[in-house]
């Protein structure tokens, strides 16, 4: 069912202890970062979270780790200049991490969305993220079993929603959102503009609001002027 | 030793006849700059290609518009231009690396699961990384130093490295202390096993593969002063082996 | 035997009213109409919902536009809007039954592995669907006769089944020569196992599961002489049972 | 490398005997018939061809079938009210068949284009589709084990290319169309309209120039009469 939310807040409220998290974004593109910040702020604690990254500088899901919210990081690229809360709190032994080879981590949110129970591929194959995993020799290589990554709610950012949930983003910014969306049992999405049904074409739509559960308008000029800014740091 | 035509430069014969003169009369290693426009002159037009983070990076400088070469960026896009600058420069539009970039006519954007199905669906012609060792039958390592302390961090290196049907690789030959990173086994953590198929040097490029090291061409020096350096055995590469 | 209210019914009280009247009314068997009317109504709002081919696609005759119902078609399309007529008729414009139908606000159009994933994925809440068996645990058969001489054809039958969150059929409870359809164990080949949520017939509705066959409601006959047309134990539905 | 072709004949020239072909299209939306006409004139046989069904009426696939030019069908949904050139080879013997659920089989051919050596998936486990296939509980049901499709040679329709071989379609005519394109070794598109590089919006693009190989445009007007006749029929 559909909810159109006024704030970040309410959208974030059901978020319980313990969930699995999906957050959207590459960097900064498409992290939805009001949404993060309004998870800090609701309080919700144990959490596993999957991102490509595990925060960056003192803002958003590197605040979340900070504060000890997080209990484990699946992620692909934990490792950046500016990610000092992960760093500081993976040394410390206080937070799990599970690393997956990016292009792993992107298939196995798509399985799960897709209703996949597990797949063979080559990526990471003779090398250590693939230790005790199961081998089969497939199409003339050695190829790993992966199984899908479910989650509990998908926090992304998408450009325009219209009244069915249909979702656009926009440039590189698309990322992991849409397959997020699909993945997650309850999808939370911040757009910039919402508008009505009909207006977007259906040819282009790259989120069908089957995959949307909430959504709530950031102001897209706070918004665009938090990401240059972001972009700068 | 004389530069070999390679399939790709063949395919494209007096385009960079210029480039490639001032490579050939090159009695210098390579610099960065002199090794991404070689890496840039091998690639055939028309390809599909994905440049690593850093030292890769340099050789969109020196792709010419008529090799009509289009790059992928992992994080969901075809038809990558070069680096934003100025009012260029929009938070939504980033390269692998995420640093500001540009969009090409004829551009395209995709997500996650589809940019990386290009890569490990084989459709990428070349992939061009970075690496901290390779081996002489073409294992690469290039994503974590294996140090205890160290926080590992993957991103699309496997897949990269498993997925493009050739697998370019630019580095300096030697570490600062004078090691190969050429060598018979690698002894940092593995990305990919078998996958290299061209190491770009400053001192000469190498064809790997099952069938062992070829060299085909050195810059500054013999292919028994590289032999000296390279604790693999070398051999002059045949003109039809790249 | 009474009308149960279940949570779909329960959560647009008073929409329907006049419908829900006309059938409690009825001590008739239900012809095809009333009973498409029936699964309509039983459709909560707001949800996604695939009608497969033939009987099953009369439901959306009834489908309120206040119960905000998406239809999906499995090749390609959420939206889908009513047959198409006239100068409305387009060859790319199609449903699963390879009938032209219209597009409403709010459409999407994807591909086959896109769509199909939106089925398996198990985001459709209801798919409603034509059978030839359904056993009292809820097994299908509605593909193939099993006949030896005949060519068996799928389609998407399979995907339906086992992706939807409750799998809804339409039939008549008796073959022509009046044989229950509802069994203790399908005889025909299985479409998907325990799969069936609902089964909406002339006769009666039954809830199927893994503690046996329920019955919602009859028309036209009483539960007893119900129980001697259908070869498996039947017992009334409890009111929070569906 | 894209070529573009001035003819359906010259596009499917390279096609050989014992090729593997997908050919888009579900029902007579997204069917290349054009490319299909050329494939039956080029002479090619002992073919083995996946497409969601087995031919209808006596055009296209039906008469390649019945010139005995397919060696096997991959697909869904071959008997129809009018598959009666597929109907009569296959009980003849002559035409092999593997029926394969149209999801499995959308997804089997996915994996090919995505290099997924193989993936479990809970649809048709337990049935006559899956007997002897490797099966395995996952996710909290039973799946069974399905592998790749690949193909040498993919026959596609699309409403829209650019110079660069981007692709969009039109409605459900969309279908097999990206899936196929990026599942086979060569790729030929029949399009109604090429436009310049530039003119479709990066965001909108369906499939990239990466999966094409080949393009022919078909005069559109033509094209557009033939499916209206065919629909009725």
């Amino acid at each position: 069912m559909l909810n159109f939310i006024d704030t970040v807040g309410e959208a974030v409220a059901g978020i319980k202890d313990g969930s699995t998290v999906m957050i959207g974004g590459f960097g900064n593109a498409g992290q939805p970062f009001e949404l993060i910040d309004a998870l800090l702020d609701g309080g919700a604690t144990d959490l596993t979270v999957v991102n490509n990254n595990a925060g960056q500088g003192d803002q958003g899901l590197a605040l979340l780790i900070k504060e000890g919210r997080v209990k484990k990081m699946i992620c692909s690229f934990p490792r950046q200049s500016d990610s000092w809360h992960f760093d500081a709190k993976y040394r410390a032994g206080e937070v799990e991490l599970e690393l997956v080879p990016q292009g792993n981590l992107a298939e196995r949110i798509r399985a799960a969305g897709a209703g996949i129970g597990g797949f063979f591929t080559p990526t990471g194959y003779g090398t250590m993220l693939a230790e005790g995993k199961e081998t089969r020799y497939l199409d003339g290589k050695w190829q790993v079993f992966e199984t899908p990554i479910h989650a509990d709610v998908a926090l992304i950012k998408a450009l325009t929603a219209d009244g069915k949930g249909n979702l656009v983003y926009r440039k590189t910014a698309r990322n992991f959102g849409p397959i997020m969306a699909a993945a997650a049992k309850h999808t939370i999405v911040q757009v910039s503009e919402i508008v009505p049904t009909g207006s977007l074409d259906p040819e282009t739509i790259v989120t069908p609001g089957i995959y949307v559960n909430s959504i709530v308008r950031i102001d897209s000029s706070g918004a665009a002027a938090a990401g240059k800014t972001e972009q700068v740091a | 030793m004389s530069i070999q035509s390679n399939s790709a430069a063949g395919s494209q014969t007096g385009i960079h006849a210029g480039i490639r003169a001032t490579i050939q009369a090159s009695d210098q290693p390579l610099g960065r700059d002199d090794l991404a426009r070689l890496v840039a002159r091998d690639i055939a037009p028309g390809s599909f290609v994905n440049l690593g983070i850093g030292q890769p990076t340099l050789v969109s400088n020196y792709l010419a518009p008529e090799q009509n070469i289009t790059l992928h960026t992992e994080n969901g896009m075809l038809g990558m231009g070069p680096e934003a600058t100025g009012d260029q420069i929009d938070g939504d539009l980033i390269n692998a690396g995420k640093i500001p970039v540009t969009e090409l006519p004829g551009a395209s954007y995709f997500h996650h699961a589809d940019s990386f199905a290009i890569m490990r669906g084989g459709h990428l012609d070349i992939c061009v990384l970075g690496a901290f060792q390779v081996s002489a039958t073409g294992d690469l390592a290039n994503w974590h130093t294996g140090a205890p302390d160290a926080i590992p961090a993957v991103g699309g290196a496997m897949d990269l490295a498993t997925g493009a049907k050739d697998v370019f690789v630019m580095m300096t030959l030697l570490t600062r202390d004078g090691a190969s990173k050429l060598v018979e086994a690698c002894t940092y953590p593995l990305t990919g096993i078998g996958c290299v198929t061209r190491v770009y040097t400053d001192k000469a490029v190498f064809l790997t593969g099952p069938d062992g090291v070829q060299v085909r061409e050195t810059f500054g020096c013999t292919l028994e002063e590289l032999q000296d350096m390279v604790p693999v055995p070398l051999r002059a590469a045949n003109v039809d082996a790249s």
